[in-house]
């Protein structure tokens, strides 16, 4: 298989050492997708949320207090770089912890708010990505063990094991808990409640993303049967 | 060469029964006895750290144990303060 | 309704914690059944553990050949067009460390830790992107606990 | 002679180990698992020793008394705050 | 000594050999902890078990056995060292809006008589700094980093001018750059690359450190606020 | 031909017909439930008039980002057309465009700071988790056929036949997603139900909502044709128009006559589904 | 070149229905209530629905521009206010469709 059947044209590596990044059409899209949610959030100041209160005619405005914007924007900022920089990683080890930086970048962001609510779903979500660096880095570990590489550009050469295929659903698992996805959802759309707009877009910008991207690491593992 | 494996299969051992006695040991319902209890299965992984001759990871694993269970002991005092019911 | 009752319950933050835990157990389940494969040619294996160790190496267990800033140590990196000076830093040793070896031959660790050693060539060179992420990783959560700490959790005295 | 052979500072520090981690499993008051803690550290350490790498175990050995006094630190810590808090609840009832 | 024993070419039977025992000591492990995660009541006992559930995983990554696996040691213990200190603030900050005592809280003082918190701090402290420099990298900077913090811990008078915090955090970022720079330089100018070692190991070294070392501040629960 | 005049092409004929369909569709719902409907072309009026309307932008809302949003939206959506029709390239550049349309209707709804917005925002966060596992049945389409190339996917089914019949639990799932994101009274679509007003269109006025109008129609037209293209193979435009007035009015009949569903129960319906639809069609490719 | 030509059809079909929509507010002011048949509208749709369809017909004309033609009108007869234009738009799609079909059979 050749890495070009899944994200189109190949364009290109930046080779770090060991680690290097490729760019394919598809990642390349994503990478930009993610650098320019970044600088618009770097730029963007947060909404406010008026809401009217229950039984007089007042209304309240709820805002984002200005030591909360500063940090919830650094905060952000890394985590747009960070989703960015997982879009085009080629090697298993670096990807996994581009996406627990993600993880922990993500609780920070709700951290900063007073909600009891929200706060309490941050602290779920937190356990979950806790969790999930078991199945993550063990995921990649197994791999590792199991082929003698972890570079993506030479895993998509090795025929798929069982032992692999098992592997990769850890690793999926893995993903799936530290960026905070389906069906763990839940605690995810909960943190969603509070103010800061630009902030919380990022989170979910970030997840969706490293899912998309986990999708075609996936692939890169298990060669699907048709081929 | 024996060596090894007893090195290895005594953390092998102490991880399993740790863990065990932190899931369901006498008296884990006190945080503090759980959180004392998590030890053993630290030194039954540093132990296998040890096995493989991984010794930088085991000086960092051994700093990082105090560090993690100064941050536990400090979150269940801290509740406790508080009169927390979770 | 008894499903839409389910499904309400997976909403809620608390559960999933739980849930989650539960779905990973099951899959690590699976694990004990999948036939388990190990490939010996790995990237930087390294010798027989304590084999260094009995061979009474003042360097032991991270010797791996090599002169310090003259000759490369050996390493089996995964691309070695990609890193040049390939080896080098696992072959130097700084002056300090070399007056440790000298006297004793069980420091092998500390001297392979400070400055230079193959761990330093991986961590740094290497894999050395790896690192910048595990600092950032461990800033960023230092950076949201103190901002935690510093205005919700902690006493202030407000003076 | 088969006895003798297992007298070495491997096998006693494992069993050191061993009789450690059950100690702090079995034994219910957390000042008692301090104690045992102890032994499991020094059997750890003494492992480490038969291992030879004299640097690890130093660290190790460093760390010991530090993560004791953590322990120490936090377990007194609590007792004061739980024997407050009786003492309030029993104040508490008095008033009652 | 032969080049075999240095780097053999492929991983030594031993090692094979206790690969299945190792990933099924991991599996169980993770599952143990897992199954108590999934049945427990409380969410600060949830807390401490998943400490168990990532020592499954630096079981998995150790018994690959190689130096590569040694190195990812390390970031799979600093990311658990990492969230456990975000997450347990998180939850505390969590509780006291809940309880709503965010200003009357006062935490009860330290105030033993320990004999051991008079002499042992600065001794211990001065030892574990010095080895920790002399290993610089991360193991050296959770080494002076552990020793800085058992000195803050027990040692520092009360109070932290908020002032020193941000300085202290600071200098430690400008470490990270230092690292930072140090890692570009070993691509841009392979020639430079003891330079580049330095900058990185004592780089790390400075940050980890200093990050730990607040870390002991924190445990303290005292915090003196400057005027703004 | 000159691939800037092929893209602005393929743009503007996605536009219309998206637009015509969207209308279409109304029309269709509103005829079952015996109401006269507006003309087939007031979607697309609707279009135009916003764009002559005034540009307000509310007090609360998060600045550059506000604006930015729709731009992003569009953008998105021209990428697909150029991806899609234009160039063939690969299906999961497709399915990353659908993941950041998400993030745009999530970031559209909270930027504004308007209630009704923050409540589409959590929506489309919470619908997120179903909606992404049903457009990852092209996964499954990459199994079978071995290729992300929609080139390669076409030739595929000239070759085998048509998709639709080797994997029919695929087709049907991603016909949940097609009904999952129509616009009008969708059972699923929870993110833009009538119990939020617009959604997280609410607060987006004049030119600004004109530019997400654009975008639903191209989504629109997008989202049936990459369902044509990938499980009918290579079809002639007339036959394309033909099949999506057939689909379009099959999911206003959907939408007409079912209720629409709790978010939760919505989005677990849809996980459900694309549950059952995964498993059958991976149980259908290795064991059939 | 096809794709031009179905860009051609669809703002034909769009300008229609719009002047349609214009001319039929402008024609009837009240909501749809009389059932009659509008013979203008009548015609028109006939004659687009046999121009779009049976465009082989007319050799003469471009059958693209014969098409657009059609469209149009089509689109304005269908465009007309709601309720309006539907009996006429099914008639005329009656009449074409019959000419279509007799013209299969007869080739």
């Amino acid at each position: 298989m050749d890495l070009s059947t899944l994200g189109g044209q190949f364009l290109g590596t930046i080779p770090l050492g060991d680690i290097v990044l490729y760019l394919t059409t598809f990642n390349l899209f994503m990478f930009g997708a993610a650098l320019v949610f970044t600088a618009i959030i770097a730029m963007s100041r947060t909404e406010s949320q008026v809401e009217a209160e229950f039984g007089t005619l007042n209304e309240r405005e709820k805002k984002v207090s200005k030591d909360e914007f500063k940090i919830r924007r650094f905060l952000s900022i890394v985590c747009g770089l960070a989703t960015a920089g997982a879009m085009i990683t080629g090697d298993l080890f670096n990807f996994t912890l581009f996406v627990c930086l993600i993880g922990i970048v993500n609780i920070g962001i709700v951290a900063a708010v007073k909600e009891v609510d929200v706060l309490d779903s941050a602290f779920q979500y937190g356990i979950i990505a806790m969790i999930a660096t078991l199945p993550l880095f063990g995921g990649a570990a197994s791999i590792l063990a199991t082929t003698g590489t972890i570079s993506l550009l030479e895993l998509v050469n090795i025929p798929t094991s069982a032992f692999m295929l098992f592997s990769s659903i850890l690793l999926f698992i893995g993903v799936a808990g530290e960026s905070g996805v389906a069906p763990f959802f839940a605690t995810k759309a909960e943190m969603f409640r509070t103010a800061g707009s630009p902030f919380l877009v990022i989170i979910h910008l970030s997840s969706l993303l490293v899912i998309v991207r986990i999708i075609e690491i996936l692939l890169i593992i298990n060669k699907p049967f048709g081929i | 060469m024996f060596d090894i494996y007893v090195y290895f299969y005594t953390g092998v051992l102490l991880v399993i029964l740790g863990s065990i006695a932190t899931a369901i040991g006498p008296g884990v319902k006190d945080p503090i006895v759980r959180t004392l209890n998590t030890e053993i299965p630290s030194v039954g992984v540093s132990l296998i750290l040890l096995t493989y001759n991984h010794t930088i990871a085991l000086l960092t694993f051994i700093a990082a144990t105090v560090i993690i269970m100064m941050i536990l002991l400090r979150a269940i005092v801290r509740m406790e303060e508080l009169g927390a019911e979770l | 309704m008894k499903l839409g009752r389910i499904w309400n319950s997976l909403a809620t933050p608390k559960n999933i914690p739980k849930l989650f835990s539960i779905i990973l157990g099951l899959v690590l389940l699976t694990g004990f059944i999948v036939p388990l494969t190990y490939n010996d040619h790995q990237l930087y294996p390294r010798p027989t553990p304590q084999l260094q160790i009995s061979e009474k190496d003042p360097l032991a267990p991270y010797n791996r050949g090599g002169i310090p800033l003259e000759e490369p140590g050996i390493v089996k990196a995964q691309y070695p067009q990609f890193a040049l000076s390939e080896g080098m830093v696992t072959g130097y040793l700084s002056p300090i460390a070399i007056g440790v070896s000298n006297t004793t031959l069980y420091f092998g660790t500390s001297i392979y830790s400070s400055p230079g050693g193959l761990i330093d060539e991986i961590l740094y060179y290497s894999r050395g992107f790896d690192t910048i992420l595990e600092s950032s990783i461990l800033m960023m959560a230092f950076v949201i606990a103190s901002w935690v700490a510093l205005h919700f959790t902690m006493r202030r005295k407000e003076e | 002679m088969a006895v003798l052979e297992f007298i070495n500072i491997t096998y006693v520090s494992a069993a050191v180990v061993i009789i450690g981690s059950v100690g702090i499993i079995a034994l219910p008051k957390p000042i008692d698992k301090v104690i045992m803690f102890g032994l499991l550290q020094g059997g750890f350490i003494g492992m480490i020793a038969a291992a030879r790498y004299l640097d690890v175990a130093m660290a190790a050995a460093i760390f010991d008394p530090i993560s004791t006094v953590i322990l120490l630190i936090g377990i007194t810590k609590l007792d004061e705050i739980r024997k407050k808090k009786q003492k309030q609840t029993q104040e508490e009832g008095f008033l009652v | 000594m032969t080049a075999s024993v240095l780097v053999p070419t492929v991983v030594s039977p031993e090692v094979v050999s206790l690969y299945i025992p190792a990933i099924f000591t991991g599996l169980l492990v993770g599952l143990i902890g897992l199954l108590a995660i999934s049945y427990q009541k409380n969410d600060l006992h949830a807390l401490i078990l998943t400490d168990i559930v990532s020592l499954g995983m630096l079981i998995l990554v150790a018994a690959v056995g190689t130096d590569l696996a040694e190195a990812l040691i390390l970031p799979g213990l600093v990311v658990e060292l990492a969230e456990i200190l975000a997450i347990s603030e998180i939850l505390m900050s969590r509780e006291m809006r809940k309880m709503d005592k965010t200003v009357e809280l006062i935490p009860l003082p330290l105030s033993f008589n320990m004999e051991i918190l008079d002499t042992a701090p600065t001794f211990l402290a001065i030892i574990l700094i010095i080895y920790g420099a002399f290993l610089s990298g991360f193991t050296g900077g959770a080494i002076a980093g552990g020793g800085i913090l058992f000195y803050v811990l027990s040692k520092m008078t009360r109070g932290v001018p908020s002032n020193t915090w941000e300085g202290v955090a600071g200098a430690s970022a400008i470490a990270w750059c230092l690292w930072i720079v140090g890692f570009l330089i070993f691509f841009v100018a392979p020639s430079y690359w003891l330079l580049a070692l330095f900058l990185a190991a004592f780089g790390i070294f400075i940050k980890v450190a200093f990050k730990v070392g607040l870390i002991g501040v924190i445990g303290r629960e005292e915090f003196k606020k400057d005027k703004e | 031909m000159n691939l800037m005049a092929d893209i602005l092409l393929n743009v503007t004929v996605a536009f219309f017909v998206g637009s015509i369909l969207l209308g279409l569709q109304r029309k269709v719902m509103a005829r079952i439930q015996m109401r006269p409907g507006p003309p087939i072309i007031q979607h697309m009026l609707h279009t135009l008039k916003f764009f002559i309307k005034e540009t307000v932008f509310p007090r609360t809302a998060a600045m550059p980002f506000y604006v930015a949003i729709t731009i992003i939206l569009c953008a998105i959506w021209v990428a697909a057309v150029i991806i899609g029709p234009v160039t063939h390239g690969p299906l999961l550049l497709l399915f990353a465009i659908f993941a950041i349309h998400k993030i745009v209707e999530h970031n559209a709804g909270s930027s504004s700071g308007s209630p009704y917005g923050k409540l589409s925002c959590v929506r489309a966060v919470f619908s997120a988790a179903a909606e992404l596992p049903l457009f990852a049945v092209l996964i499954i389409v990459f199994i079978q056929t071995g290729t992300m190339d929609l080139n390669g996917i076409i030739a595929y089914q000239a070759e085998h036949g048509a998709l639709l019949f080797t994997l029919p639990l695929t087709a049907m799932i991603f016909i949940v997603l097609i009904i999952s994101k129509s616009y009008y009274y969708s059972p699923l679509n929870i993110t833009l139900a009538r119990d939020i007003v617009s959604g997280f269109e609410t607060e987006h006025f004049g030119t600004l909502r004109g530019f997400i109008m654009i975008s639903e129609a191209i989504a629109w037209y997008m989202l049936l044709w990459i369902f044509l293209t990938v499980f009918l193979g290579a079809l002639t435009p007339i036959e394309y128009l033909i099949a999506m007035v057939i689909l379009t009015a099959i999911v206003g009949l959907i939408n007409a006559v079912t209720p629409i569903l709790n978010p939760n129960h919505s989005v677990m319906t849809e996980v459900t589904l694309a549950f059952i639809g995964i498993v059958g069609s991976l149980l259908m490719i290795f064991f059939l | 070149m096809d794709q031009i030509f179905y860009l051609i059809y669809v703002l034909a079909f769009v300008i229609g229905s719009i002047i349609g929509l214009v001319l039929s507010y402008k024609k009837y002011t009240e909501p749809f209530i009389r059932k009659n048949i509008d013979t203008a509208a009548l015609v028109i749709a006939i004659i687009g629905w046999v121009l779009a369809l049976n465009f082989a017909l007319i050799p003469v004309i471009p059958y693209y521009i014969s098409i657009t033609v059609g469209v149009f009108l089509i689109a304005m007869v269908i465009g007309m206010r709601p309720g309006y234009g539907r009996y006429e738009t099914v008639i005329g799609f009656a009449v074409a469709g019959i000419i279509w079909i007799l013209r299969m059979v007869l080739s």
